[in-house]
């Protein structure tokens, strides 16, 4: 009986004194309370000052990111990773060539060429083992000891996951085949392709997504030569590549056009190959005109049309110039600052102007200005990409002369029986897969609804109406 | 320590130990006298092994071609022992699941990821994988299966490359 | 001034109808009113409660949803449109029906349980003479009314068919109908003592005499068993196992979900509401102010007494008790199953009863 | 009209109860099937391996410097201490002595990582039977621990720190002085978990003398760590077989009293936990008074390549025993890696302390074994 009641006081002791805390912490939340409020308040950033030479190690751990000029495709960092979140291919130019791969900042001369370098951030796993082993510390994670390198960046949410591969390679198509890397090439296109169609497969209707696969396609087309265009329509894998070869080195030692298809008839028959497609082909090619050969006119009136998609697809930092421009001076010192201001601006998104403007600063504040180098800066103040224009234009044409044969999918929208509207996209969607015409798929269409039992006249002369 | 330890075993069974490597305390045992090693060095007063530490499966890809690693501990006299049992494919081992119940889960382990069985456990069946799981993960000769349950098992990263 | 009802009947009976059809606008209104009354409360509370639960854990709680772009910092507050945010995400939510439920009980049963929580509100006070209908036994009407909600309790947990929600639904069962015994034999004490059933005849004594909780040292300890067994009744920590959700993930709430559930929660805050005013007319004094319990206070602080003024000072000690409530919440582990029913029928009980027999003697005796 | 009810449907037999593995308080996707009888539990058989991510067998394929991150990820409530644990069997292939200032950090940021893990065993406790407010203090309290391993290493849960053959980088300067008033400011704290929690009345009804385990059942069932020594032994491997450099330290090992209740009960094992935080402030205190200079790097290998053989390691965690045994054949990869978590065998001792109890009981010995998925399904 004691204890009953000893219990009772007991618990109402221990009660008081937890309530009289948790009321000791709701009035005085101002000094206890712990949160952050994430958006507009962020952690302080701790001093990373670790006691010896830091600027070796990384102690900070957020988005990994690449200076490609450094990288010498020494492949450490892929081999470190457990992950596997890194892919790095190299070119290797062939020993006789006298292609200059550039030298890193830290003037080590690179002996290849790295035309890929993603890094699958939804992969990675943040434990820094691809830091140690670089040797020219060129992969890093964002921030710490390298904010002068690189800003802090630990939001980076996509919408989509392919999104969060970053791809850091800068080296364009041009360079590959310079370096005689055309079957790689040809292999990246090859899987491109692949993953285009499967991308092509998630859930959009072309018919609904035209206008953005359209913009694309110009895209992707502007940094490719129209006369492979041509050679697409050549299954043989082996011969395509072969007269794909052919035909570059012709434009390269700028033949016309019938020398070229000349060139690339001996180089089929050399390798026994020859094939109807491949004699098709040659015979476009003759027939296909050089892009510089093109109506003035019609690239006029297209001009203002792809400026303004340019200027709306693209980032800015595609009119900068090539950097590799800057290679002809031949003071190193000066070289390697004009990089450096040529990365900054690059990373700022400047335009070509202001970046030769603020080296011209440059140099006269270091009194190193002389001749050869303000004609040089000057001219790249100039230049526009005028013939990257010219290319787009024609071969957009090539494709909307495509796109035309076939009518809109939207149009059957105005089948009013839901039924029937889906199996007939079923039809128009296989028809255009396998690039049947207007007429065709129509017919399809009929057919496909006799077998079903739901044709009547009001749909046969709507279809027909599409025709 | 250790020695003792060596010669109180080595005396019960001298037949049945193949080996022992006397710095680490490690014996490699005959299958058949396992479990009467076993109930030995658990009730011994000098060794009063209590406490079961670990079991190890392992694929050795040899002649007998498994081994279960045991490591005993003694919380009362503070020594260490690790006993090997290594067998043949198809040889069962017997359970030490009721001597000690930690190798209840261990031995289960053991035998979802390497398919040796244990005879006379309470409980002989997967731990860790799903119950109806083809193979033996962790055998060296482990293939990835391509379907499991009708469902493709993922292989390689698609949007990769 | 008797009754809400009887004031707007007499108010709308110049309109020329059938008097059944004016009578029954003249119960609609109030009863509108009161569930207005209700749905903003449980915004209100929910609030509240948030706040001081994460003051309390040194957290700031919600602070990203202002009103007009209207944001107090870090003070209390800081997220105040979280109310109306909150409102419309429980109204818009998907109404999940699992395959096995039992489809009529569980879409009857939220309706059943805040049909309790409203017809208790009949007979409750909101100042003096401001009441739907003055009973002349209004405080059994209430505990009667009280008791309903245990029968949606046990539907929903039943038609759930699931086990965590019947576990639930048992559990609260036996929790509820063993904490009535306390709760009505301590409001026994003031029927004892006053002589009367009537919500207003209870305050008009306290108004003559003393407030109820300084009346004797019984009814001292009578309010804390009432407040206790009140606190077990509306299943909050530390009595609330039978929803506990580190146990029974959500108890017999657990299928619910959308409109159902903000049902669920709205009975839940307006029961809070209801004891705690219960609380406030039967042992603190109701619409008195707190400023006559002594005679210290010069006669021109008696201004704070009146018809409006009975209103603040009813909600005020309703609203501090429901602040002691969410305190107990935030401090306080969960008992268990049996721990709560010792509580209720070896403590609860025997004292609740002791002071019944005492009170009449101290009755008797003074 | 009228059915023939047959009898099975309203008979009052047992119950199977499936507790997760989405449920709010089995710490991660555990799943227990209890069978009982009304409240009361006749038995509770945990199925496990929801969490399986093949860490053994993907250990095989990766090299020796390339486990390290994933050892982190089997524990991720005490990553130093796997990572840890792990470099220590590798060592002892490797057959490399340590500089005294690696060891000296070793312990320190292990003895933090102590403290953090033990704090959220003693939130997420208070958790299960029903008190809400401890957790988010004992978190707010680890937050500072982690700001100190940010500081440290860059992250926050999954370190990568501790190497085999060294550490990834030097203390930073200003870490000896911030952990220093840290530990000021915790030691405080563990009162006022006490005053709101541990002697709070219902925390100890709810926890003493529930789901005793006996010191002979624990041992028998491999349990270790404070769960263990809560039944009332000081089996602690820094004592009895004292790695790194705990033998330099002076610090109790806290053992269960039977305070409130009897020797082992949950109330027991929730209340070393928090004493263990107290000595861990001791043990960082000496650490940092004896701490010695040096490159951490001195004897970090550039590539692991260690001799044939097998090595088993033997670690005190916040959660028991971990041990790795790594068997390696030369080549730079281990042939086998098995993880002896510690979380594993004490989930096992689960049905034999909590049939008898209350499905609330249940929750309440689960929390106070304080498991992690992570480690168990590895």
């Amino acid at each position: 009986m004691k204890q009953y009641f000893i219990d009772i006081y007991d618990t109402v002791k221990s009660m008081m004194s937890g309530m009289s805390l948790t009321l000791h912490h709701l009035r005085n939340k101002k000094d206890l309370v712990a949160t952050l409020q994430y958006p507009n308040e962020k952690w302080p950033k701790p001093d990373r000052n670790i006691g010896f030479e830091h600027n070796e190690y990384n102690v900070i751990r957020s988005r990994l990111h690449v200076d490609i000029d450094d990288c010498i495709g020494c492949l450490q960092c892929e081999r470190a990773c457990p992950v596997d979140c890194i892919k790095i291919d190299t070119i290797k130019p062939p020993k006789d060539s006298d292609f200059d791969c550039g030298k890193t900042s830290h003037d080590t001369q690179k002996k290849m060429i790295v035309p890929r370098f993603s890094i699958d951030m939804s992969e990675c796993m943040y434990c820094n083992l691809c830091v140690y082993p670089c040797p020219e510390e060129c992969i890093f994670m964002v921030g710490g000891p390298n904010e002068p390198k690189h800003d802090i960046d630990y939001e980076y949410s996509k919408y989509v996951k392919h999104d969060l591969v970053f791809e850091f390679s800068n080296v364009s198509d041009e360079e590959i085949i310079d370096i005689g890397g055309q079957s790689y090439l040809d292999k990246r296109n090859e899987v491109s392709d692949k993953m285009k169609k499967g991308y092509d497969l998630d859930g959009v209707l072309p018919g609904e997504s035209d206008d953005v696969s359209d913009s694309e396609e110009t895209k992707k087309t502007s940094h490719v030569d129209p006369g492979f265009v041509v050679f697409k329509t050549v299954s043989d894998k082996m011969s395509r590549g072969i007269a794909k070869k052919a035909y570059t080195y012709g434009r390269r030692n700028s033949m016309d056009m019938v020398a070229i298809s000349k060139y690339v008839e001996e180089a089929i028959n050399a390798y026994n190959k020859m094939n109807p497609e491949i004699e098709e082909a040659i015979k476009a090619i003759v027939e296909f005109k050089y892009p510089e050969e093109n109506d003035s006119n019609e690239s006029q009136i297209n001009k203002s049309d792809i400026d303004r998609k340019k200027s709306s697809s693209k980032p800015a930092t595609e009119g900068l110039f090539d950097i590799k421009k800057l290679n002809e001076i031949q003071n190193k010192m000066i070289r390697g600052s004009l990089k450096k201001i040529y990365m900054a601006g690059k990373r700022a998104s400047k335009e070509s102007n202001e970046v030769v403007n603020e080296m011209f600063e440059f140099l006269n504040s270091e009194n190193k200005i002389s001749d050869d180098i303000s004609n040089l800066l000057s001219s790249l103040k100039s230049q526009e990409d005028s013939l990257e224009i010219k290319e787009v234009s024609s071969s957009k044409d090539i494709v909307s002369n495509e796109k035309e044969s076939l009518f809109d999918i939207k149009k059957l929208n105005d089948v009013e029986d839901r039924m029937i509207r889906g199996s007939l996209k079923k039809v128009y969607m296989l028809g255009k897969r396998n690039n049947l015409s207007s007429q065709e798929i129509i017919d399809d269409m009929i057919t496909q609804l006799t077998d079903v039992d739901k044709i009547n006249d009001e749909i046969v002369e709507f279809l027909k109406g599409l025709a | 320590m250790s020695e003792k330890i060596i010669n109180n075993i080595s005396k019960q069974f001298n037949n049945s130990i193949e080996y022992s490597k006397e710095n680490n305390c490690i014996f490699v045992i005959n299958p058949d006298k396992w479990l009467e090693i076993a109930t030995f060095i658990l009730n011994d007063n000098d060794l009063k092994f209590d406490y079961l530490m670990c079991i190890t499966g392992y694929d050795l890809g040899e002649s007998s071609r498994f081994g279960v690693a045991y490591n005993f501990y003694s919380t009362s006299l503070k020594h260490y022992i690790e006993i090997r049992v290594e067998i043949d494919e198809d040889i069962e081992i017997s359970s030490i699941a009721n001597l000690w119940n930690a190798a209840n889960w261990h031995e289960r382990e053991t035998f979802d990821l390497y398919g040796i069985k244990f005879s006379n456990h309470p409980d002989m069946k997967r731990i860790l994988l799903p119950e109806d799981w083809e193979g033996h993960p962790l055998r060296k000769d482990y293939k990835t299966p391509d379907y499991y349950n009708g469902m493709p098992v993922p292989k390689d990263k698609s949007y990769w490359e | 001034m008797t009754s809400i009802v009887d004031t707007i009947y007499n108010l709308i009976s110049y309109i020329d109808i059938d008097t059944n059809i004016l009578l029954l606008f003249a119960i609609i209104i109030p009863g509108l009113v009161i569930f207005v009354l209700m749905a903003l409360n449980v915004m209100l509370a929910v609030y509240f409660e948030r706040k001081v639960a994460a003051f309390m854990q040194d957290r700031l709680g919600p602070m990203e949803v202002g009103i007009f772009g209207f944001k107090g910092g870090k003070k209390f507050w800081g997220g105040i449109g979280q109310i109306f945010a909150d409102t419309i995400k429980l109204l818009t939510k998907e109404d999940i029906m699992p395959a096995g439920a039992d489809k009529v009980l569980m879409l009857i049963s939220p309706f059943i349980i805040v049909m309790g929580a409203l017809l208790t509100f009949i007979g409750i006070p909101f100042t003096d003479g401001l009441i739907v209908s003055n009973f002349n036994i209004g405080i059994l009407y209430i505990i009667a009314m009280s008791s309903v909600g245990v029968i949606g309790v046990i539907l929903a947990g039943w038609s759930s068919n699931n086990k965590w929600s019947l576990y639930g639904a048992m559990r609260s069962a036996a929790q509820i109908i063993s904490y009535e015994i306390p709760i009505g034999l301590t409001l026994l004490l003031i029927v004892i003592v006053c002589g009367s059933l009537q919500v207003s005849e209870i305050v008009a004594w306290q108004a003559e005499n003393r407030w109820f909780i300084l009346h004797s040292p019984f009814s001292f300890i009578a309010f804390f068993i009432y407040f206790i067994s009140v606190v077990a009744e509306t299943n909050r920590t530390p009595f609330d196992i039978p929803e506990a959700e580190s146990e029974l993930v959500a108890g017999w709430m657990t299928e619910f979900s959308g409109f159902k559930w903000s049902i669920f929660f709205m009975s839940e805050y307006a029961n809070m509401l209801i004891v705690s005013l219960v609380a406030s007319f039967v042992f603190l004094g109701g619409w008195l102010s707190p400023l006559t319990i002594f005679n210290i206070f010069p006669e021109s602080w008696l201004l704070f007494d009146g018809f409006y003024w009975g209103v603040f000072w009813l909600f005020s000690k309703a609203i501090f008790l429901i602040f002691v409530m969410m305190w107990f919440r935030w401090t306080f582990p969960r008992l268990r199953v049996d721990q709560l029913m010792y509580t209720c029928w070896k403590v609860f009980i025997p004292f609740s009863l002791a002071n019944l027999f005492l009170i009449t003697l101290w009755e008797l005796v003074l | 009209m009228f059915k023939v009810i047959d009898k099975s449907i309203i008979s009052a037999d047992e119950m199977v109860l499936n507790m997760g593995p989405q449920h709010p308080s089995t710490h991660g996707v555990l799943r227990l099937k209890i069978i009982t009888d009304g409240e009361i539990v006749s038995k509770v058989e945990p199925v496990i391996g929801y969490l399986h991510r093949c860490f053994e067998k993907h250990c095989e394929n990766l090299s020796y410097e390339q486990i390290v991150p994933f050892t982190d990820r089997c524990d991720y409530l005490a990553s130093m201490h796997m990572s840890h644990s792990y470099s220590m069997a590798v060592e002892k292939l490797l057959d490399v002595e340590l500089p005294e200032r690696v060891e000296y950090i070793r312990v320190i940021i292990a003895e933090l990582q102590r403290i953090a893990s033990h704090l959220i065993a003693v939130g997420a406790f208070g958790l299960d039977v029903g008190a809400i407010t401890p957790f988010t203090w004992t978190l707010r309290d680890r937050e500072r621990i982690l700001d100190l391993f940010e500081l440290l290493c860059g992250a926050r849960l999954l370190y990568n720190y501790v190497w085999p053959g060294g550490v990834s980088h030097d203390l930073p300067s200003k870490f000896v002085e911030r952990t220093k008033e840290f530990l000021d400011y915790f030691e405080p704290q563990i009162d006022e978990y006490n005053q709101l929690l541990t002697t709070n009345k219902i925390f100890i009804e709810r926890s003493a003398d529930v789901g005793v385990l006996p010191l002979n059942v624990g041992v028998n069932f491999g349990v270790t760590g404070p769960s263990l020594r809560a039944s009332g032994t000081n089996f602690d491997l820094r004592k009895d077989e004292p790695y790194s450099v705990y033998s330099k330290f002076d610090f109790d090992v806290p053992v269960g009293e039977g305070l409130m209740g009897t020797v082992g009960d949950c109330w027991d094992r929730y209340y070393v936990r928090v004493l263990e935080m107290k000595e861990s402030v001791k043990i960082i205190r000496q650490a940092f008074e004896g701490l010695p200079s040096g490159d951490v790097h001195e004897v970090l290998p550039k590539k692991i390549r260690p001799r044939k053989g097998e090595a088993y390691s033997r670690y005190e965690s916040a959660r028991g025993d971990v041990g790795f045994y790594i068997r390696s054949d030369g080549k730079n990869t281990p042939t086998r890696l098995k993880m002896r978590s510690p979380a594993y065998c004490n989930l096992s001792v689960l049905d034999e302390i909590s049939s008898g109890w209350m499905i609330s009981d249940v929750i309440t010995i689960l929390g106070s074994l304080d498991i992690v998925l992570g480690e168990i399904d590895r």
